[in-house]
This record gives C-alpha cells, structure tokens and sequence, in this order.
C-alpha cells in the first residue's frame, strides 16, 4: 500500500490505460505540456507525445464531438473539460449524440468515451466555476456517471470507465486533488455501479458521495459523542448507483440522510430518497433528509461561500432530526 | 451498351450510367418512403433530399468502404450513397425490428457502423464533429481514409461548425465539408439567416474550397474527385459547396406556402436526375437499357417495403435493455 | 367562456403581452412569417412586423444569449426554442449566464427573459426531437420552470412569465398544441408557483404536470370502476413548485403517487417524493410511487413509443401499489 | 501644463495625458489587487490585465455612458474604463458587502449596469452573445448607442463568437468586436489553438476589420474612433483586433514556467504605460506632474482599499433572499 494523491492517481489511471491500450488518448485545453490547470496529466504529454495528449482549442462542443466520432471509430478517448461548468457548452454531443448513439442506432455502436471534469466549490472560484451538475447527466439513459471520493476509487473507476463500451461523465471534486490515500501496488479497475461502505454504523445512514465522504467521516467523531452511529455509504458511482447497498444499510439503521455538495433541490439526493421512499419505504422510522447546498448560485465571498457549502454540522443537524 | 458511340464518350457513359443508377435508386427510394408516409406506414417527420441526389453519388464513387460520413436530417441519399442497404433501410423507416437501427432511431437516425455511416442526426450540425472525429481516427490510424461531413446552408449557422473548422484545419485533419446548400432552411431563405462566404471562411482558416453544380452528378463527381484525391494527398481538410435545390417540402407533408409557386414550377427543369437521363440518351444510350434499370431498382425497392411489411416490429423488452453496450 | 386551442393560447398570450408592453418581443427560428413549427406564432409577423417578431438563424447559443443581451438591457426577449432537445447547445447561455446575473451582479439586473420550448413524444420523432428536460433546469437556482396543461393555464402562465424578472424556461408538451379548452374573456395572469387542484378525491394523491394531466384525469374514471377516489393536482409550476398544496392534499390522502412523461429517475417526480418524503413523512400509509419514462431514449417505432410513454395504466398499477 | 508646447502638440499631449491617467489608474489598482492576493486579502482566481490597459482605454474614450459593454475574465481595465467605480470594485474583490455586486460575483463577475457595463465572465466567449444582445436592445431604442464586446484571442475558437458576429452582420447590430489578442489563452500559445485570420473572418461576413498596436494608447485610441464613428454612423458591426502582451500570468501566483524567459524579459521594454509616459515628458510635460497624478491615484486606490477592508461581509441570508428579482 502506497500513498498517492487523488490527482496522482487519475493521472496514474490515465497512464496506466495509455500503456495498456495503444487506442487510448486525451484531449483536453492545456493537458499537454502544461500538464492541465490542476496538474493531473502531467507527464504524460512527455511520455506518449502530442498525438496521444492533444492540447484541444477552446472549443468545448467540437471537444466533446470529435472525441465521440473518434470513440465511433474504436478509439478510445478520454477528454477533459476543464471545469464542469463548462460542459454546459458540450450538452449536445453528450446529451443527443453520446448518450444515445448505442441505443438510437440499434446497438450497432459502442461509444468507449470518458469525459473527466471537475466540480464542486472551495476554491472562491465564483457562480461559474464552480458548480456540481451531475444530477444532470445522470438523468440522461446512456450515460454513465461516476465520482470518487478517494485516490483509490479514483484510479480504479477511471480505469473501468476508459474499458467501458458506453460513454462515462467522471467527475472530480476539485478539492480532492490534492488529498492523500492509500493505493495497491498493483491497483485494479473498481466495478461500475458498487458504493462503499465507509463505515459501519448502526444508528444512521449516510449516504453520500465525492468531497462530501469526508465531511461525513468527520461528522462520525462528533455523532459518537452524541451517542449517535453512523452508518456511511459511499456512492461513488451516481449513474448506476447502488440501490442493493442503500437498501440494505437503510434495513439496519432505519433511518436515511442524504449527503452532497450539489444543490439539494432536484439533485442526486432526490433520486436516492424517492426510491428508498418507494422500495425501502417499510424501513424507515423516521423522515429521508437531505443535506445539499442552497437553492443558489456558489457564491464568491469567503464569508458567503463557507455558509454556503455542505458541512459536517449541517450533516449533523440532519442526523439529529432523524432521530428525533 | 451505347449505340453509336463517339470516341472517348464510352467512359463518361459508363461513368454517367453508374451515377444515373445510384441516383435512380435514391430518387425511387425516396419517392416510395414519399408515399408509404402518405399512406402512414411511415410516422415521424422525414425530410426527402429529392432534388439533391447529385451530391452524395458524385462524391461517394471516390470513398472506400472504411472512410466515413456523417449525415444530415436530411440524409437518406448521403446515407444509401455510402451504401446502407436498402432492405435494412426501409425497415427502419418503418420501425421494424429488421430495421438497420431496430426501428429505435427512424429516419433522422439511420446508421451503418458496417459502411463507414456513423449516423444521420435530428441536430442541424451535429454530425460536424463527428467526422471531425472520424477523421482524427484516421489520422490516428494511418491508413489513408478520410471522413466526409455532410451539411446544409442552415448549419453555418451553428458555432459547432466554425470550431470543427478551425480544428480540422489546424490538425490537419483529413475531412471533406460537404455543403448541399439548398438555399433553404426549414421555411427561412438562407440569406436571411447567414450572410457569410463559404469561399471567403475557408480562406480565412487556409481551407480548400470548391463550388460545383450540385444538379449535374458530373460535375460533382469530377470536383469531388479531385477534393478526395487532395485530401488523401495533403491530409488537408476541403470544402466542397453544391448549389442544390429542395424540390419537396421541408418535411414531408409540408404544404410550402412560404415559397413562390412560380418558383417551385420552375424547378421541374432542374431535375439533376432527368438532366442526367437525357444526357445518357444523348450520349446513345437505350431508353429500354434505362427503364430495365428503373425496372431493376422498382424491385429491389418493393422487395425491401414487402420484407418490412413482413417483418416483426421490434420488442420492447430488448430496446430497454439495450441502453448500454456490455 | 370560449373555447381556445393550447397553441393559440400561447400565441394570445404573446400577441396581448406585445400590445400592452412595447418592450416585449418575439425570437426564434422560422417563427416570423411561417408562423413557427408548431404554427403558435402564426399571425404575429404580420401585426407587429419584423422587427418585434425576428426570425433567427440557426444558432440557439445565440439566441439565448443575445435574447439575455436584450433583457439585461430593459428588453423582454421571448426566445423560441424548437425543441426543448435543442436547449443543449444554449445551456451556457441558460444557465451560467441568465440564471446566474441577478444574484451574482449583487441583485442589480432584472432579467426579464423567457425561454419557450416545447418537450415530450407521441410524435415519433425519435430520440433527439422528444425529450422531457425540465428537471435540468429546475436543479439551477434562479431558472423559473413552467410547464402548463391547459390553454387558460398556458395564457395565465405565459403572461406571468413575460412579467417576471427573473428567466424563465416555459415548457409546452407539443401533444398538447392543438387540445381545446375554456379561456376566460378577459384572462388574467396566473401566478407563478401555485399547483391547480384538477380533482378532488380522497384515496390518492396524484401530482403530475403538462400533458400528463390527461392521462391522469383518464385514470379517474377507471380508478372509480375499482372504488378509488383519485385527487389530482397539476403542478404548472416546476420550480419553484407549490409545496404547501402538494401536502394538503397528501394530509388528505396519506398516498401519493407520482406521474410524468420525463424519464423517472432523477426527474421532477424524485424532488416531490424526497420532499414529502421529509416533510410529509408522517403523512405517508405506503410507499411514494412515481411513474415516469423508463430508463432508455425515446425510441421512434411506434411499437416502442407506444410502450414507452407512461399512460393510465401504468398510473392505475401505481395507484394500486399505493392502496396494498 | 507642457513646458515648451510644439505647435499642434497641446491636444495630442492633453489627449495622451487624459488617456495615461486612466492607464495608470488601471495598473495600479491591478498591481494593487496583485499584492492583496499575495496577502491573502483577494481569494480565487484573478486574471490582470497589465500590458493591455491601452485597449479598453483607447475604446472606452469614444463611449457614452449608455453604451454597452461586456468584458472577458480578464476584464479589470475593460470594467474600469467603462466607469466601474474604485471603491465599489475593490471591495468586490476583497468579499465585502459594499462591493459592487455585494461580494456575490468576485474579479470573473464585476458588473455594473449603472455604468452599461453588463458583466465580466468565467467563460470564454460568454459575454459575446450578450453584448450583441445589448446591441439588438440599442438598434430597438434607436438612441444611437452602440455595443463593445471585448473578447481574447482564445475566444475565436469558441462557436458561439462565430454565430454572433453572423448575427452582428445579418441584422446590421452597432457592436464593436474588440479582440485584446495577448497571443496566449492560459498555458498555450494561441497559434497552436487556432489558425484562422480574423481580418478575414470579417472578411467573409463583410464586417469591417481594423488593426492597432495595443501597446499605444493612441493608435487604439485613433482606430477606436474611426470605428466607433463608423458603426454610429452605419450601424454595421466591426472588429478591432489589438497585438497585446500579457505582462503577468494566466491567473495571478501562475508560474509562467510555460514561457520562454527572454521573451518574458523582452516584454519590459513593450510596457504601453512606459511608452506613454516617455512620450509624455518628451512632449514636454513636466515629471513632477506626472508624479502628482500617481499620488493621486494612489491616495483613490488606498482610499478604496481601506475602505473595503472596514466594509462588513455579505450577510447570507440576505444573499440567499435575492437569487430572483422580484
Ligand atoms: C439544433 C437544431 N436547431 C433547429 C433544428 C430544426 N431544423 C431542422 S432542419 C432545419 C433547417 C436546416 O437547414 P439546412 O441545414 O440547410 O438543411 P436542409 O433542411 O435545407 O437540408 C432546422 C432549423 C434542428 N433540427 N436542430
Ligand atoms: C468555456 C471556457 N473554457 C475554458 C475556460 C478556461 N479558461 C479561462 S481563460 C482561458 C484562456 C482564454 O484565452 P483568451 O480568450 O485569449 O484570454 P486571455 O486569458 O488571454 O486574456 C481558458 C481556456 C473558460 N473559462 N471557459
Ligand atoms: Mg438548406
Ligand atoms: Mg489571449
């Protein structure tokens, strides 16, 4: 067991695939030389050459378009799109093309095409740079849609998604990058579609996914002081997510928060409790509650960006209504 | 097969008749889509490219069976020209199972990963990419194919399109941009929507640009020639523009209120199809030779509605299924 | 009480909204002379001419964007999108730029724009021309999402929406353009945010939107064949939608489904469920039930499309789940 | 004010002394805002603009107050320029609630509507269609106003430049297309992102094309006029393209290890605020003057800052009140 970086370890996995796989390549805006804004391809432009790690115009449509043609062609493309809010400008080759070629054409097509991008605030970066818009994606049939919490999901979902015969929206809070974790010597891809169990608890389920894991563990230490066990469910694939594991922590603890940094109205977190109000509804004892950010743009001022994002305290509070 | 033919005419006759052969079976394959959506054995929206056959056939005869296309809405005759097969084709228009697609995608959706056609498109300018795409593959690959990008005046509309340029250019990419400029747009006269030079934009980004008549199949066929042999050459990407014209609706179904009956009555003598048959004749062909061909394809298209007809409608249960590749 | 046709409702309320403020006018491609796709703008070209009903090209980033330029700027742009599937290449504009400007310019610019696009199948249109896309918007703070059943809900929605100041993204099912139905003489703006109660009854709660509404309303009859009494509530209004009514009427019925033609996982139905899977929870008898589009694009054989589009028999299966 | 005025010189040294004092009030607030961000006082990400201070200066000299502009992420000269007042603008980006737009928006998102200054943007190219917007909104008032859409040269690649100035051209939009082209979008050069002309960009919608050195206020400034004359008086879009140098990084605190270090060393004998000031005492005016204005712009700046830093922070509730109008 080593310690990598969570950044480290996408650019490990995207190595590591270029290696194995000569029909692997990137595109992406300053993913060349410059290694990419938050340095998670770097070295790999020296390592396999420009025309496996294309530095793409600032052209986001044509971006996602073009690496779909090329997935059409057997290739085997991984692009970045530097910040997810500017996937807003590739909805169409994502949404219309991508999402449903294999379907729409009868199944003739496999579209092996990964789409990384960042998300999530922290940085001050403003309304624009920082927004989490996966409850998106993973609303649109075709799509596959992951986000790691760890260095070691990290590498091993990225692995699956560039193996994946459908097109993958990878998504990394951009907060992680820097943070530090255990990896295998010798990692392997990390099935599509299977959450983690963080940890066991008995009192409360958890489930949650990306940066957010970490503020629940953080919430554990202050719930046992509570008296209070918490259960935590790491998602980490959103489209499919893993209603089997939900469930089961739900029939243990009875009792259901629901934890993100995506804002909570119409988000991941919605999907989770209508279905566990449905299938798991004999389970509960108590209110499904949500904790996600406020109906609102991120905003930029420190002061407000800290009041703005998810935390362990409102996770908490949460927890503790549950159990009223 | 001519009757008397003058020297050198032999070839151009050969070449005209296989043009006129593959036009012939667009134009009947469409007239016959014409009428089953007349008799709603077709639902949805087509939009027929009668009128514009011209194009896909002059420049299909110079692509091999692994360069690709992508098509448009309006794009049975880019697609049939690459050589989707008619039996699979008429089976998807009329949503059955043995359709090319599984009856799942219909007319804005036809796909033959088999012939190099990555897809028609229901996005006015979302096949551009793709190609775009396609031809990084070939690049990729070295194998000396390129890719073709079907579009039509409305699309230059679409930012899409202006990055794809700039990206095909600036990457070298091997990728013909063909433009059947129809002068229309839905009900909208393109030079009401887009005033800008096809010519002068490739100019701006150092493309190759090529204007021919896209209602004499020779001309496109010996323009495009000469774009394909340049691309497989230089791996430079080219344009090729092809003044058409719509000669049905916008969609099937479309009254066209919005054009000058004058205008319409006018296009009769523009035929590309009839040109090209009278030529033929001029050039001493039999007119018997021609109706056997008509005759041939009259055939090949009845076969394919019988087997559509007969054939099952796809099953639910294995469409839901099939969302996703394993 | 006259009889209107939904389309010409929306083009009613366009033409009153165009006589009584001088600053409202119409974009959107071939919706000038020819009256639009759809024929919803048909007469308008002619009364207010070219300037204030404006063909646009094919460039839907920039109609949204120049429409947003207009009302920053005191205009009331009413942009037309052809099919709500086509909102993917104007999600920049949408959503990074008009959601956004109110808030993040400190409260200083009223955006008085409105987005119509028309959603839903039935058509055989296939994948790209049929999409329901509404929860992507409601899932982004500072959108308003409309989407109404009826022709007087249609006007009353419609003139509202071009009052507000804030953009709004108002969602015509295209199955519904030629329905007739009553107007008012003199109709009146409806408000934002406020459901309608269709029916009352007292078995199950059934909240639905748009076309939906019809299916649901069909499923009356059938339901008292069975001896159910169904309550039907048409929210109209998506986001924000009417909380309170959606309770009353679940404190009335202790049973609630839900019912739309979006695909059901992660669509408008899982925030209704979650939020009344929180805060109605002590309301519950049984398990929430939604019923949406399955999991898969929408397919174009009528075989399929058929089967696809949820109906009053799949709300009757649900209805009968609720009352096990 | 000059010591020995050449004949004709008093206007050219009043016009360059106006057009130094909104450059150097420009510099130094970046240079400001660079050492805040190095204490921590400014969070995220800002984008300075120093080397480029004569474009916005140069085109801003010619706009009224109701004229509209939209400006890029890099848009702190553009903003100021336009008449974004110094308090209000520094304690935007120091997070308070007396910021112009109540600490909610940060350097990527200034606006100030009192001023026509519509907004910066986090994306590139997003301020394009809005500033055309604001341009359709002018030709609708009839006013005579005109619009000023400043965009990067990375921005050329995006789709959406490409439909608006279509748009721009169709509908004969008074916008002016300001390109501050620093040869550099972020880590790359933007010859490597995209190779079209934009002269001839314009060329093929017939927009009318001007280019002016960057680095002199005045040949902006003289270029700029004849444009912003021209599209008052046609009502024809046009496109101003200034060669600029990007003196600092990307973003403040980037390395920069991108870049050749004799061409960053090159660039100090390009700096426009220099040039102009040099040519200033050469035209006679006294340094001591010269110095007064600078403390003068100081004492404005400091005055802004210490105000800020006194200012409260937003209070969240009443953000989380005002994401709609009402
Ligand atoms: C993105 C998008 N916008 C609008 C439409 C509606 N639409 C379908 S075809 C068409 C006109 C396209 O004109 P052109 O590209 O010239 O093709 P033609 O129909 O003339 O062959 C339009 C506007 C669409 N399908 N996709
Ligand atoms: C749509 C979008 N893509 C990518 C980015 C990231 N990005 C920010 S600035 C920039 C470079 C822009 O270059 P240019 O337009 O020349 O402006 P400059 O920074 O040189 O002033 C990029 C790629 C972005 N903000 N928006
Ligand atoms: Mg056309
Ligand atoms: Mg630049």
């Amino acid at each position: 067991m080593e310690t990598i970086r969570f950044g480290q370890a996408i650019g490990k996995a995207l190595g590591d695939a270029m290696r194995a796989d000569p029909r692997v390549f990137l595109l992406g805006e300053d993913i060349g030389a410059a290694g990419g804004p938050f340095g998670v391809t770097r070295g790999l432009h020296k390592e396999f050459g420009a025309a496996r790690v294309r530095d793409f115009p600032i052209s986001e449509a044509a971006l996602v378009g073009t690496a779909l043609g090329a997935a059409l062609c057997g290739w085997k493309p991984v692009a970045e799109i530097m910040f997810m809010d500017f996937c807003t400008l590739a909805m169409d080759n994502l949404v219309n093309q991508a999402a449903k070629a294999h379907f729409m054409f009868g199944g003739q097509s496999a579209v092996p095409l990964v789409v990384r991008t960042p998300h999530g605030g922290g940085l001050n970066a403003g309304a624009q740079h920082s927004q989490c818009l996966e409850a998106w994606f993973a609303h649109v049939p075709g799509l596959t849609v992951l986000c790691p919490a760890t260095p070691a999901d990290a590498y091993g979902l990225l692995r699956s998604a560039i193996a994946s015969p459908n097109p993958v929206v990878f998504v990394e809070n951009k907060s992680l990058y820097a943070r530090k974790g255990g990896i295998e010597a010798d990692p392997q891809p990390i099935p599509i579609g299977e959450a983690r169990l963080v940890r066991e608890g008995t009192d409360v389920t958890v489930v949650t996914y990306g940066a957010s894991v970490y503020a629940a563990e953080a919430a554990v230490r202050k719930a046992a002081e509570e008296g209070i066990d918490l259960e935590i469910v790491d998602l980490r694939s959103l489209q499919p997510w893993d209603e089997k594991t939900v469930l089961a922590s739900l029939a243990k603890t009875h009792r259901l928060v629901i934890f993100h940094e995506a804002v909570e109205a119409f988000g991941i977190g919605a999907e989770i409790a209508a279905r566990m109000a449905d299938v798991g509804f004999d389970e509960l004892d108590a209110p499904i509650v949500r904790v996600g950010a406020p109906f609102m743009p991120v905003p930029y001022s420190p002061a407000l960006e800290r009041e703005y994002l998810p935390n362990e305290d409102k996770l908490m509070a949460a927890v503790r209504r549950v159990l009223l | 097969m001519a009757k008397n033919p003058a020297p050198g005419a032999a070839q151009d006759s050969a070449l005209l008749l296989n043009c006129y052969r593959e036009m012939l079976r667009i134009r009947k394959s469409e007239q016959r889509l014409s009428k089953l959506f007349a008799d709603s054995e077709i639902p949805g929206f087509i939009h027929l490219s009668i009128g514009q056959e011209s194009v896909p056939v002059g420049i299909s005869a110079h692509l091999k069976r692994d360069d690709t296309v992508a098509v448009t809405h309006r794009g049975h005759g880019q697609a049939l020209a690459k050589g989707v097969p008619l039996a699979g084709f008429f089976a998807e228009m009329m949503g059955r199972d043995t359709g090319i697609c599984r009856g799942r995608g219909g007319s804005m959706h036809i796909a033959d990963a088999g012939v190099g056609m990555l897809g028609a498109n229901g996005i006015v300018g979302g096949g551009i990419a793709i190609a775009v795409g396609s031809a990084l593959a070939h690049q990729l690959a070295g194998a000396g194919n390129l890719a073709v990008c079907y579009f039509g005046d409305g699309a230059l509309a679409e930012g899409v399109f202006h990055e794809c340029i700039n990206l095909a250019a600036l990457w070298s990419l091997p990728v013909l941009f063909a433009c059947e400029n129809n002068g229309w747009g839905e009900f909208s006269r393109t030079d009401t929507q887009f005033c800008g030079s096809l010519e002068k934009l490739g100019a701006a980004f150092g493309i190759g640009y090529r204007c021919a008549d896209g209602l004499d199949v020779l001309a496109v066929h010996a323009t495009a020639a000469d774009l394909v042999a340049g691309i497989r050459a230089t791996s430079r990407p080219m344009i090729l523009e092809c003044k058409v014209e719509r000669f049905h609706g916008h969609y099937e179904g479309d009254p066209q209120k919005y054009r000058d009956p004058e205008e319409l009555k006018a296009l009769e003598a523009k035929d590309p199809l009839a040109k090209a048959h009278a030529k033929l004749l001029a050039l001493g062909l039999e007119a018997t030779l021609l109706e056997a061909l008509a005759a041939e394809i009259d055939d090949e298209i009845e076969a394919a509605v019988a087997a559509a007809r007969a054939a099952e409608v796809p099953q639910f249960a294995a469409a839901k299924a099939d969302v996703y590749a394993s």
